[in-house]
């Protein structure tokens, strides 16, 4: 046990392995499946301040190896969350991160004071991939100073440790990551999904109603490792990354690139059974490529390495 | 409860223009009756790199004695195109049974009708079947693009009157299915419906003041209630239902398409 | 063959497909494969002044639905493409596009001059994803006024159009595009590759022997498709879509987000026909899906559409 | 000239531990012929969706009657994984032949050393055969992981002498090839050597005074030349050679390794 467990701000985790916002509900869906005390922690939906529908269907596209969603912060609200997702949640033991998100500064505050009141969480998720209507709806991640500002006011409302997910549709993600941590960030996840499209042939429209949607799944992973490899060699607070992850190998290059722990979004629609596979795929693994822990095979893709620009 | 197997085909036919018909045998089988008509299962394409997702396809037949399924799909994309190319013997990774069927144990009809399109069709041969032991007399309604595309009218005709439209007159009526409904009068006391969305909206208008129930089309994610891909707004306290979990299968009533 | 032909700025294609630079070498290569003179245009590798013998290797990877590649911008140097390449492809009845880059703004300036004393092309595309060793190394194509700066120094030096071409590593796009559109740009080609990574678990070490990779290849084509669409709603010249394309049908979809022509880069390496075949196969998909020519498929996923900004 | 051909397997078997012999029907087999020893092939995977570049193999063996070739090739990654699992009467896509293979025919030796380590050997076998058809005695060093990975021993002692050699010592000699070298002390006057780059230097340091041939491996593009992913520097005037197409085999020296 103790060669998988890890510990992070707020979280004493069994294991490196959690499922990612979104794509998991509440986790009442996959307990039908499997025992969900299995997981090193469960990331729960986004919560907003009010219930939220969310965008109107078709909300998910597939990809070449990849899924776009425009779900779009559909949500009970936080109040609901509170009251009826969290208690059937404490019945396992599982640590959960609740993802806060919100349209204005004061949202994300609102929704964070109220999860703050719960005993049920173990650590909050930022999730800053939002947009901004005050700000004629540029997405707070994508603006150094913004994601500092509602990193702090957040940090300040919240009694829990707060993670920030990052958004890779920027063009500095290390500047972002610096800000964020600057902010009093206790630990980074990343990375949201990339903003993408699809048009159907048959309707000449956007297959989205949105118009564009996430992009996740394996596609998205050589991008995930990279920002990650990037910014873990100029922050300090812990990363837990994603983007594409379906397998323990997948877990360990992730390990390799500097993310303490993992979570797994879309690959769950695929196999339901996927975390508590790669729960127990993950030691045989960690001990084909030498390593005595997951510890010990965090940020080990770095050693000797340097970092050139040059390409193409 | 939904289970992930590995089933094996058993056979694997062109019944209709790019439609195919699949017999499945299910491992654990007992562990999964009764099936319910109008449940899905939602199948892996390939070794599900390349496609991410999986595809919904209703159950469109059981057989408990040789504990196999029936699905009947038609290809229209590069999902259904793979799984074409699957052979007898090959393995199919399914969850399965999906969604929540009609509910037929709980409805007291004496008259069912079905009113199927195209690729909504398949569950509702299961459907007419379980009413049809149950002592319910069935008329179907069944269209479909052309005469190419038509399928299983035989079948449908041996359980009770069967209409067929197809919307360029190749075969049976000329029209819709909604014109079968004006031109026949079928008498009936609950109907059912699966199709194209703009189909239901077209029944369910025409038929607005009877009782009846209707499968519903959206693209999904898990497919079982997890990702909020599959949400159609409802009346209720929530404001929404998720097709997936809550479905496919609603009352006409339940739902604003 | 009107069907298939469209006019751009300085190339009159006899059909919408063309090598993306760097894919194709200067096509000698696939000259073997089938007559180059089929093609709509032909983009050449990167030129820059002197000859440059790139990174080292492993230069390639491969990725889920996609490749890594840190080529590095080796070529022969300007002169010798003007005296030993371009003659050879003079020999084929198809427009050449010249792909400069450059480590400074003075060396795109001197290549472009170079380049214009020739007879030989008939556009260039600006390559400005190249990292600027004047100012530490950031991108010319991920800061507008550096964008804007080169294409008006190139397109002063140059007699024929110029093509900028776009790098999608960028928090946006669109402003860019404005940007360089604003300097006097002809036409847009976009995107190029986004930087990705992959980690050996064997070796511990980046696959690449430069750490970080450009990620190109069907995994990136959501990203194209929701770049282009978004430029195609902002600016009024003519983009070259390129990103994942492998089929006729990928290439309409290109048409119906905003691009004019296509170019096929990492597709030409699984299968060398892959071009001539598209070019076969467009007419069909074209009729299937209702266009009468290639002209009448550009923009059409636009109508209607409006673009949404709030998703996940 | 390189072609893209459908090739159907008409066997496939591991004579090893996870190494996989493989015979492949080739269509319009003459417009190939004469294949050299050490040209290769690159093979699509699967779909070439998922697998978006091709995976370079060598031509271990030619069967000009049956019009078919021999590929060995060892498991080590996805690819080869998918590869493994393609049965007889599958067909696989190639470009066929690639590169520049051992010039034997302006090669004029009479005792040749053919040194090769793991998957590297698969190619010398035709060389050897190549080399014996032309009156060349051939003495062959061939180095593997341990015993369970050692193939071909038989085969290429009936083409002169041979000598396996593991890294472990469960087989033949204990060390590496340049250990046998040493050892043995071979008479020859032109090497033939293929396998890891680790090997290659090795020996062409420690035969740094004879002529000899090394074919190289890299991660590759395009396969072509189109590309540049796998260049080596050299000493030639451009300053680079290209492994997939001035390649893969090189004088030794010719190129900086
Ligand atoms: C509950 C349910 C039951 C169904 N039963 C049947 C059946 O019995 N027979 C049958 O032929 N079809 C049925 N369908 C439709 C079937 O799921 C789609 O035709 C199929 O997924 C198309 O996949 P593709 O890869 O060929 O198409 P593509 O267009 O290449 O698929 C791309 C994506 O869009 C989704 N998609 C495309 N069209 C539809 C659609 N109409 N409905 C839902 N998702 C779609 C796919 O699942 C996939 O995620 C059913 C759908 C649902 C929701
Ligand atoms: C000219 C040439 C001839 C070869 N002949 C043989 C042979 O006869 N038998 C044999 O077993 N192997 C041979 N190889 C090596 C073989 O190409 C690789 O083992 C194979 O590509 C690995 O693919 P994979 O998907 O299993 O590994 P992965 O590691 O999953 O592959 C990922 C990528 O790396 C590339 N790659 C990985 N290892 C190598 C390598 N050693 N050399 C080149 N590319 C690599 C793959 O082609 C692919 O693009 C040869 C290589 C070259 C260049
Ligand atoms: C259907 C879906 C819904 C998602 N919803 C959220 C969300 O509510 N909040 C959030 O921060 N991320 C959300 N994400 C992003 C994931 O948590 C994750 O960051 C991303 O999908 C990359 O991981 P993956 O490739 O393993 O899916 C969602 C992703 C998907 C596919
Ligand atoms: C091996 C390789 C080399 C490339 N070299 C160049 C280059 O020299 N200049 C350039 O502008 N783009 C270069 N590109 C980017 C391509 O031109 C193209 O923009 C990108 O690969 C996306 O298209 P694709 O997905 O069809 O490959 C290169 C791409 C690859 C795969
Ligand atoms: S498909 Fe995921 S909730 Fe229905
Ligand atoms: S693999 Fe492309 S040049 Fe050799």
């Amino acid at each position: 046990m103790s060669q998988l467990a890890i510990e992070l701000p707020g979280l004493m985790l069994k294991n490196p392995i959690m499922p990612a916002s979104g794509c998991f509900g509440f986790g009442q869906e996959y307990s039908k499946f499997y025992d969900l005390s299995q997981l090193g922690a469960i990331i729960i939906k986004a919560a907003t301040e009010q219930a939220r529908f969310g965008n109107p269907t078709p909300r998910v596209a597939e990809t070449t190896a990849g899924m776009l969603n425009a779900i779009g912060l559909q949500n009970p609200g936080v109040e609901k969350i509170i009251t009826e997702e969290l208690p059937r949640l404490a019945n396992y033991n599982v640590p959960v991160i609740a993802n806060v998100a919100g349209s204005t500064i004061e949202e994300y505050e609102a929704v964070t004071e109220a999860l703050s009141k719960s005993n049920d969480i173990a650590a909050i998720e930022l999730n800053i991939s939002c947009p901004n209507v005050k700000q004629g709806g540029v997405q707070f991640g994508t603006d150094p100073a913004l994601a500092a500002e509602v990193t702090r006011r957040v940090k300040a409302m919240s009694n829990v440790p707060v993670y920030v997910k990052l958004s890779p549709n920027v063009t500095n993600i290390v500047m972002i990551a610096k800000a964020v941590e600057d902010a009093g960030a206790d630990g980074l996840t990343m990375i949201n999904t990339l903003t993408g499209m699809q048009i159907n042939l048959n309707t000449r429209r956007p297959v989205l109603a949105n118009t564009i949607g996430g992009l996740s799944g394996p596609a998205i992973k050589p991008l995930a490792i990279r920002m990650i490899y990037q910014v873990r060699q100029e922050v300090s607070i812990p990363i837990i990354g994603m983007g594409g992850i379906s397998t323990a190998e997948d877990v360990l290059e992730f390990l390799l690139a500097g993310a303490s722990a993992v979570a797994i979004g879309t690959a769950n629609f695929l196999n339901p059974f996927v975390c508590p596979e790669v729960i127990t795929a993950l030691p045989h693994v960690l001990e084909k490529y030498g390593f005595a822990s997951v510890a010990d095979a965090i940020g080990k893709g770095h050693e000797d390495a340097k970092l050139h620009l040059s390409r193409t | 409860m939904i289970k992930r197997v590995l089933a094996t085909i058993t056979s694997s036919r062109e019944i209709a223009l790019d439609t195919i018909e699949m017999n499945l045998a299910i491992p654990e089988f007992a562990s999964f009756s009764p099936i319910a008509p109008g449940q899905f299962v939602h199948i892996q394409i390939g070794s599900g790199v390349a496609h991410q997702l999986r595809r919904p396809i209703s159950i469109a037949d059981v057989d408990y004695e040789k504990q196999q399924i029936t699905i009947i799909f038609k290809v229209i994309g590069t999902g259904t195109e793979e799984l074409r190319k699957y052979r007898v013997q090959d393995q199919l990774d399914l969850l399965v049974p999906c969604g929540n069927g009609y509910p037929i144990e709980k409805i007291d009809s004496k008259k069912a009708l079905l009113i199927g399109g195209g690729i909504g069709v398949p569950p509702l041969y299961y459907l007419a079947k379980k009413l049809v032991d149950k002592g319910v007399e069935v008329t179907s309604i069944l269209g479909f693009q052309t005469k190419d595309h038509v399928f299983y009218e035989q079948a449908f005709q041996a359980l009770g009157d069967c209409h067929v439209v197809t919307n360029d007159g190749s075969y049976g009526y000329q029209g819709f299915v909604t014109n079968v409904i004006e031109t026949v009068q079928p008498t009936f006391d609950t109907f059912f419906s699966c199709g194209p969305t703009s189909m239901l909206k077209a029944v369910t208008n025409s038929l607005v003041d009877r009782e009846g129930y209707i499968s519903l089309e959206e693209r999904m994610g898990c497919g079982v209630g997890a990702c909020y891909a599959c949400v159609i707004p409802s009346p209720n306290e929530k404001g929404f239902k998720k097709i997936c979990q809550d479905g496919p299968v609603f009352l006409a009533s339940e739902v604003s398409l």
